[in-house]
């Protein structure tokens, strides 16, 4: 199935990238979704089988691939009236479009492959793929941000890379060489520990690029910021998750060695100071969708710092990450209609937006509800379980930063979004206001409703998929 | 069962329906939403006060574990309170928000967050399961918050709402805490488990464990030092949000510190004394404050840190006299603490809501440009006045009943008190005698400034009494006020329930105490009811003897000036110059003054801007300090690709490298010992 | 019941006699006992003048006074025989009471929009405040004594034994007289005789009262007096049988007043803003009043 | 003989931190293609040939000829100023490149691991961390280029370590170079060269938080 997906997105993608009609660009992409959601389907009815040897439909990968094809569907929905909105040259809306297809197939195959080489070379063609959609609207700034992007992958990329030359230097010594992670994990007692340090080490590194994670954070931001907020979407959510795979789906191999504890030090380290520097910037940022980057790194951070304290953690980590693809997904989406309404992105010259969108404001406001994890939002209970797993790894002084750090970022944010909300902006004319329909909204709040639901009353289902890929790890 | 998920369900629908109404409509489904909900909580609260406590399971998810409900008279007591608030307060709401007719949009946003409100409110008496009930807790936090910003194009209502918002997240993190360490240890989020846990612990740990929790519900409800965001909110909010908060918001704090006093098994000897200090001063500071602030519902907000106080000294009192087993102290503080609760909430959301006339009237909330309103609109000034009184704690209105339980609770004490106990005891009554003084002083300045003497300031637009349908609400709360002035013994009877819940004892045991303190509570009714009487007789002989004396008007005497102008009058501020020059060191009042100087002074000004001390020392500083210390961190993104490609090798090598330099000191020292 | 009527009749003659040892301190033979009440009558007597600015508060304020007063003396035992109200704790009920009359006098000061009453207003309120919990430590120090908490018991069970009690009963008196001295805004703490407004304390507060209203007030100044007369008397009489505790009630009330009239002519008055120390200053003693009570139950230990 | 070759290869990192030229660069980046190109002649001798030629091919051709070449038209094109212009003077440059590679050589010197030859980790762990700071300290866009490909040819030294076992491997990082040397340069030739007239970093630093 996978092999059909592949090349028919893959065909689907080269037709889109000629072809500049717009109703068979729509056709296109209409099949494309279909396809999107057949390869869905079918990964849930043959669930933990192997497809072409590299890819397993595991739980994980389900779970995230259903993230994905609920997002997708939104994302391409509001490309399109983006475009329509502000309408580009028709090359630019092909490669648009191709990238965007592109883009989203790379990232479902790398969900789903089982061999970390295959892992990394998705990711490789994501780097690309949304290269050139932050690069859409082709001016000074978008170059210099797809130029970071670019450059900061690429070498993230090699970390990644070095890291599975060390990989493959800590296998030697266990006498195979199949890279697959059920290979690794079934040896993980015989790997090298010195190679299997250096090799986390570079591999987690290297994807914290992806995860926007610290040290490699910066890249992800301009990128969001840059690129047009149903990509935005597509970045902050679920291209995240497949930087979150390609750490978690190793780390299951380092926890079941000896390096466990060091490897959740390392995490650990990494996922606070991101929560820390996201506070910084929280505070700081006066434009809405570096502010929305910011929140998601320091979500990565709490979902890291899940993982690090295991435990209840593990299961918090990969709810909190599916639920924050929701969030902050219909955040960027409901950021273009706002863009639509006061043509600018600065929270200075944005306000009173309750007044020109209700339905559009009622998002912003669930959205923000949700993103602080306040109750009744579903990342409450994902958080009040990292909590928890917290507080039983004995990691009171660190809790304790945290939460001061999380209320500082709740202040933060919700000034700013308040602002939005209700602060009417100097000298601004409503008078060319365009009268935005409520029904682009509704996409939105089905996003935030899903995360709400499955976080207060998860199905049996959703929990038993989660405990399944969470299965490896020592509990 | 079915009336309960009725309960949950009727809600949801007008939530829902309400954006799609006409004014009218909104205003009158959310009335009749309240009513339903109000009526349905109410006849369950009653059923168990009078037929002791019962108990729902519900299934729950995943999640939360099996949800259980149950509601005593603990409970009970407390949704009768919200209930008789939420319903004045509702009718008075509809009306006071006709002004504000043109922002739809606005209204029918307030309007869901009104019915959110008072369900959460009420959901949390009954809620027996902890995740259920923070979240329950963080609906309700939000859902006020969404009220208070109803005026939130203003940035300072903002401002104040955000800082509202923000501290209650505080609170509700501690309270976490509290959650997560009990479901750590027990594995359950049933409040049951608690129970458990503090038994099967030593006392130290239950005493942790509830300091966490009284931090948690100390910011809900006021005390000090978790007060700041009170006199911020309340007047940033519109009128009848303001009475509510006060009135039933803050009590909620109370309910679940008195909750957990039932659920944790601790040393409660050593919590009393805790909360009796931190009561005490919270009253004290409270009213302090009170006296110097212009801005009227500032200056009640604080009345309501005063009345908290008073409310957590019956508790502290209710809690020794359980340590000690003295039963009879236990009861007449319990009891105190929990009638003040409704007293105060009767009282306070009465003040605000005259308040809140005064304001719709003129505008403007600053006591100094106010005055003589008796004329213009003497219903408002009666039911302040019966308020005002009230809250003062003097016969024959309800406040003085309250307050004389739990001194007498005091005075109880002494009998069998040895010496500490006895001093402490002494400046417990030295702390409520001074707070009652210091709010008399209080509000015969508020009362005497913004309804007496002469308008300090001409306003433009004529002023109006509010329509008589608005006045109901508020006559039928005065009404409320003075019978339970008249009439104690048998608000005790209620309370007594709720009382027993606390100390503990079954039905019937009580029966002794309960008809002691009931018998004293009656004189004092017939005393009270004497005392109307006699007023009355001797208003009457005053009617009688001076019916056919000479009665002649003329202007009031100036010793001799003869032009007096409104501007001659006595301020509020001068009313309380001495009284702050007295506690001045204590007070924190900026003075912005342009002093009378030569012969032909010109202008002359004096500009008072009271703070709170306690506010720039424990949240202003530090917050400037955080923010300063975060901003030094600014420079990570600085845009420069170097830097960015510069994390990750420090990242790897600094990985790298520290286990090694660790390892080898180590080893250095290991090779030193070997020496 | 009997102590209404004791009060009622020391009232007639104290200020009287206040006012003739004035007279006679100050060398003068001065107005008959009998005066004070004569003004009060005539006062009743003549109509009534009222500011414009006022409104109905300021009407009805002196008769709630008045009534307070009343309720009060209402509370007030005499030796064996209960007040006419009764129960635990009733001081409190006292002491509130006439926070009531405060509360009204003082709004009705405020009621004329006067320049000078509501500085008499913002004084009488702080400075009855701080008076106030040195009665209340007083009745705590009682309570702790005799174990009692209403009026009566208390006095009953009070009896003077060990010499420390003497100490403490002479304290007790001293409190309770300048209470009563500050309750009626007498010497030292308020002169009723001056004539500048500005220092005025209770007299500058009823400056627009007249007729009735006046003669209401007055007579509630005298009686307050009564009763904190009959209060100290309290302290002595508990045990004493009625033929000679009625005399003896009437003797320290002439005593009381005999000294009252001599502080005024031998004091001068304090420095407004000394008598906040001075009031606070009560309160103190009365701790040590009731430090003394611990110490003679022996509780130190 | 493969240690000659990779000493040589060490040594043309350390020429690379003093050099002035950015023509220099580009030579250096050549001789490293070359060095490459016999390094994996005599190292991967175990695996089929058709693999091994290929390999070749991309050394030779990509490495030491195309790459090279193309930097060098792209420096005439945009007529970028011939000076590297590092942040730091050239002889603290050394300093730091020496004391990488001392420190990855007591690094290695840790590792009780048989399979390795140590050389080649020596190296190439050297030369990706030269080429690392060489991006760090040099203020040129196009020198962040050149610091990414020597970083390439460290990662496909230490690919070549494992050449034998794995030659996959060693195609993979054939198949990340050629990509993302294509993508670098591709958009370093398309747009940045036309947009930003003389590239200075400085003018890539409008994105940032404060």
């Amino acid at each position: 199935m996978i092999g059909i997906y592949l090349i028919g997105a893959f065909s689907i993608v080269i037709g889109l990238f000629f072809i500049r009609n717009k109703q068979l660009t729509f056709g296109l992409l209409g099949l494309f979704l279909v396809l999107q959601w057949i390869l869905t389907f079918y990964s849930y009815n043959n669930l933990r089988s192997t497809d072409l040897t590299y890819f397993t439909y595991d739980s994980l990968a389900f779970l995230l691939l259903v993230t994905m094809s609920i997002i997708s569907v939104a994302a391409i929905f509001h490309s399109h009236i983006y475009l329509e909105d502000q309408p580009a040259p028709p090359e630019t809306r092909s490669i648009y479009y191709a990238s965007i297809v592109l883009l989203i197939t790379a990232i479902s195959a790398g969900y789903l492959a089982n061999h970390i080489a295959v892992t990394w070379i998705f990711t490789e063609i994501t780097t690309l793929s949304a290269s050139a959609l932050i690069y859409h609207h082709r001016n000074k700034l978008a170059l210099e941000g797809t130029w970071k992007y670019v450059f900061i992958c690429a070498i993230s990329i090699t970390f990644v890379f070095i890291g599975i030359l060390f990989l493959s230097l800590a296998l030697e010594q266990a006498g195979s060489q199949d890279l697959s992670y059920t290979n690794l994990v079934t040896n993980s007692a015989k790997l090298n520990p010195f190679w299997l340090r250096l090799a986390f080490l570079f591999i987690f590194t290297g994807f914290t690029a992806k995860l926007g994670l610290v040290p490699m954070f910066t890249a992800g931001i301009d990128a969001k910021d840059k690129a047009p907020a149903p990509v935005g979407a597509l970045l902050s959510s679920v291209l995240m998750n497949l930087g979150f795979v390609g750490i978690f789906r190793f780390y299951i191999v380092v926890a079941n060695t000896p390096l466990h504890h060091w490897a959740n030090m390392v995490i650990g380290i990494a996922a606070f100071l991101s929560v820390f520097v996201s506070t910084v910037y929280m505070i700081k940022v006066k434009n809405i969708k570096r502010m929305l980057a910011y929140s998601g790194i320091e979500h990565m951070g709490l979902v890291m710092l899940g993982v690090a304290a295991g435990g209840v953690g593990y299961y918090a980590a990969i709810l909190h990450i599916i639920l924050h693809a929701f969030v902050k997904s219909s955040l960027f989406l409901q950021f273009t209609q706002l863009y639509r309404v006061f043509q600018n992105k600065s929270i200075y010259n944005v306000g009173n937006y309750f007044k020109y969108n209700t339905a559009g404001a009622m998002v912003l406001l669930t959205g923000f509800i949700s993103a602080t994890a306040m109750p009744p939002s579903g990342l409450f209970v994902s958080e009040f379980m990292i909590f928890r797993s917290l507080f039983e790894a004995k990691q009171i002084i660190v809790l304790a930063a945290l939460l001061l750090l999380l209320t500082i970022i709740i202040w933060a944010f919700g000034k700013n979004i308040l602002k939005i909300l209700f602060v009417p902006p100097v000298d601004f004319d409503d008078s060319n206001v365009p009268k935005i329909s409520p029904w682009e909204s509704l996409s939105q709040f089905v996003l935030l409703a899903l995360a709400i639901y499955l976080g207060l009353n998860p199905p049996a289902e959703l929990v038993e998929l989660i405990k399944e890929s969470i299965m490896l790890l020592p509990q | 069962m079915s009336n309960i998920s009725a309960y949950l369900l009727m809600p949801l629908l007008a939530v829902v329906a309400i954006p799609f109404m006409k004014e009218k409509a909104k205003a009158i489904v959310t009335y009749l939403e309240l009513l339903l909900v109000a009526g349905l909580s109410s006849a369950i609260a009653i059923s168990a006060i009078v037929g002791g406590a019962e108990e729902y399971v519900f299934g729950g998810s995943a999640v939360t574990g099996p949800i259980r409900l149950q509601i005593d008279a603990l409970s009970a007591w407390f949704i009768l309170i919200i209930n008789i608030v939420f319903i004045t307060g509702g009718f008075y709401g509809i009306f006071y928000l006709k002004a504000y007719r043109e922002q739809q949009k606005q209204i029918s946003l307030h309007c869901i967050a009104f019915i959110v409100l008072h369900l959460s409110l009420v959901s949390l008496c009954v809620i027996q399961n902890s995740l259920v009930f923070l979240i329950t807790w963080e609906l309700m936090a939000l859902s006020a918050f969404i009220a208070v910003i109803f005026e939130g194009d203003k940035m300072s209502t903002l401002k104040a709402g955000i800082n509202y918002l923000i501290q209650s997240h505080v609170s509700i993190l501690f309270l976490m805490l509290g959650f997560i360490w009990v479901a750590v240890k027990t594995g359950s989020f049933d409040f049951a488990s608690i129970t458990e846990y503090s038994q099967s612990n030593p006392t130290s740990v239950g005493l942790f464990l509830f300091i966490c929790f009284f931090i948690g519900f100390a910011f809900k409800a006021g005390f000090i030092p978790f007060h700041t965001w009170l006199p911020h909110a309340h007047p940033a909010a519109p009128t009848h949000i303001s009475g509510i908060m006060s009135g039933v918001l803050i009590k909620i704090g109370i309910y679940g510190i008195m909750r957990m006093l039932v659920l944790i098994k601790t040393d409660y000897t050593s919590i009393g004394y805790f909360i009796l200090i931190i009561s005490a001063i919270s009253g004290l500071y409270g009213v302090m404050l009170a006296i110097i602030q212009h801005n009227v519902k500032k200056l009640l907000a604080y009345h309501s840190i005063e009345n908290i106080g008073i409310i957590g000294m019956g508790i502290g009192i209710g809690c020794i006299g359980l340590g000690n087993g003295n039963q009879l102290v236990a009861w007449l503080g319990f009891s105190g603490a929990l009638l003040h609760t409704l007293n105060h909430a009767l009282f306070k959301s009465l003040l605000f809501y005259t308040v809140g006339i005064v304001y719709q009237a003129t505008h403007t909330l600053n006591i100094e440009h106010l005055g003589g309103l008796i004329k213009k609109m003497p219903h408002t000034t009666l039911l302040f006045l019966i308020a005002a009184v009230a809250i003062c704690g003097i016969p024959p209105l309800n406040g003085f009943v309250s307050e004389f339980l739990i001194y007498s609770s005091l005075y109880q004490w002494v009998q069998n008190a040895t010496l500490v106990p006895l001093i402490v005891i002494i400046f417990s009554t030295l702390a409520l005698v001074l707070i009652g003084g210091l709010a008399l002083f209080c509000f015969t300045k508020a009362f005497g400034t913004i309804f007496l003497g002469e308008p300090r300031k001409k306003f433009v637009h004529g002023i109006h009494e509010a329509p008589a349908i608005q006045r109901i609400p508020l006559y039928f709360i005065a009404l409320l006020i003075v019978g339970i002035g008249i009439f104690p013994q048998g608000f005790f009877g209620v309370v007594s329930h709720a009382t027993s819940v606390l100390t503990g004892n079954r039905v019937g045991e009580f029966a002794p105490i309960q008809g002691s303190i009931a018998d004293t509570l009656q004189y004092i009714g017939l005393a009270s009811t004497g005392f109307i009487v006699l007023i009355v007789l001797m208003f009457l002989l005053r009617k009688l003897v001076t019916k056919n004396r000479v009665t002649t008007s003329s202007v009031t005497w100036g010793c001799g000036y003869v032009s007096p102008t409104p501007k001659l009058q006595y301020t509020a501020s001068s009313y309380v110059r001495s009284y702050s020059k007295l506690f001045g060191h204590l007070l924190l009042i900026g003075q912005k003054e342009k002093p009378v100087s030569g012969i032909f002074p010109e202008h002359a000004a004096l500009k008072t801007h009271p703070y709170d001390r306690l506010e720039k020392s424990l949240i202003d500083r530090p917050i400037r300090g955080i923010k300063s210390f975060l901003g030094k961190f600014v420079f990570l993104n600085n845009g420069k690709l170097q830097f960015s490609i510069l994390y990750g090798i420090i990242f790897i090598i600094s990985l790298i490298m520290i286990p090694l330099v660790y390892g080898l000191i180590l080893d250095f020292f290991e090779f030193i010992k070997q020496l | 019941m009997l102590s209404l009527f004791l009060i009622v009749i020391a009232a007639f003659f104290f200020t009287g006699i206040v006012v003739r040892t004035k007279s006679l301190a100050s060398g003068r033979k001065g107005p008959g006992i009998m005066q004070p009440i004569k003004d009060v009558i005539r006062l009743f007597k003549k109509g009534a003048v009222y500011s414009k600015t006022s409104s109905i508060i300021f009407q009805i304020a002196p008769t709630i006074y008045f009534s307070s007063v009343v309720m009060a003396m209402l509370v007030v035992p005499f030796g064996q025989s209960k007040g006419l109200i009764s129960f635990n704790c009733d001081f409190i009920f006292f002491a509130y009471v006439l926070a009531l009359g405060k509360f009204f006098s003082i709004i009705s000061a405020l009621d004329t929009g006067s320049s000078f009453e509501g500085m008499g207003a913002s004084r009488e309120a702080l400075y009855s405040m701080f008076a106030e919990p040195a009665l209340f430590i007083l009745m705590g120090s009682f309570a702790l004594l005799t174990g009692y908490t209403s009026f009566q018991e208390i006095f009953a069970a009070l009896h003077i034994g060990s010499y420390l009690s003497y100490a403490l009963a002479t304290l007790a008196t001293f409190v309770l007289v300048m209470i009563a001295m500050i309750e009626n805004s007498r010497m030292p703490i308020d002169d009723p005789k001056t004539h500048l407004e500005l220092t005025m304390i209770h007299e500058v507060m009823i400056l627009d009262n007249s007729g009735f209203d006046l003669g209401l007030l007055l007579s509630a100044g005298y009686l307050k007096f009564a009763i904190y007369g009959a209060l100290i008397v309290n302290l002595f009489v508990g045990m004493v049988d009625y033929q000679y505790a009625i005399p003896l009630f009437f003797i320290i009330q002439f005593l009381m007043a005999v000294v009252v009239g001599l502080i005024e002519s031998f004091m001068a008055r304090f420095r407004m803003n000394h008598n906040a120390q001075f009031i606070v200053a009560l309160t103190s003693v009365s701790l040590l009043i009731f430090f003394g009570a611990i110490l003679i139950l022996g509780k130190f230990n | 003989m493969i240690d000659v070759l990779l000493i040589v290869f060490i040594i043309t990192l350390f020429y690379l931190s003093i050099a002035n030229r950015l023509l220099s660069y580009t030579k250096v980046l050549a001789v490293q293609g070359v060095l490459l190109f016999f390094v994996v002649f005599l190292q991967l001798n175990e695996i089929n040939t058709l693999n091994l030629v290929l390999i070749m091919l991309e050394t030779i051709v990509f490495k030491a000829v195309a790459v090279p070449m193309f930097l060098a038209y792209l420096l005439r094109r945009n007529n970028i100023t011939r000076e590297a212009e590092p942040y730091l003077p050239n002889f603290v440059s050394l300093l730091i490149t020496t004391a990488i590679v001392i420190a990855t050589i007591l690094l290695s010197n840790s590792i009780k691991d048989t399979h390795l030859d140590k050389m080649f980790f020596v190296v190439a762990l050297s030369t990706i961390f030269s080429g690392l700071y060489i991006i760090a300290s040099r203020r040129k866009i196009i020198t962040h280029v050149m610091g990414y490909m020597i970083i390439e040819n460290g990662v496909f030294v230490l690919s070549l370590a494992v050449g034998n076992e794995m030659p996959h491997l060693v195609n993979l990082g054939i198949m990340l170079d050629i990509f993302a040397s294509v993508l670098i340069l591709g958009i370093f030739l398309n747009k940045i060269g036309d947009v930003f007239k003389d590239v200075d970093v400085e003018q890539l630093t409008n994105l940032k938080d404060y």
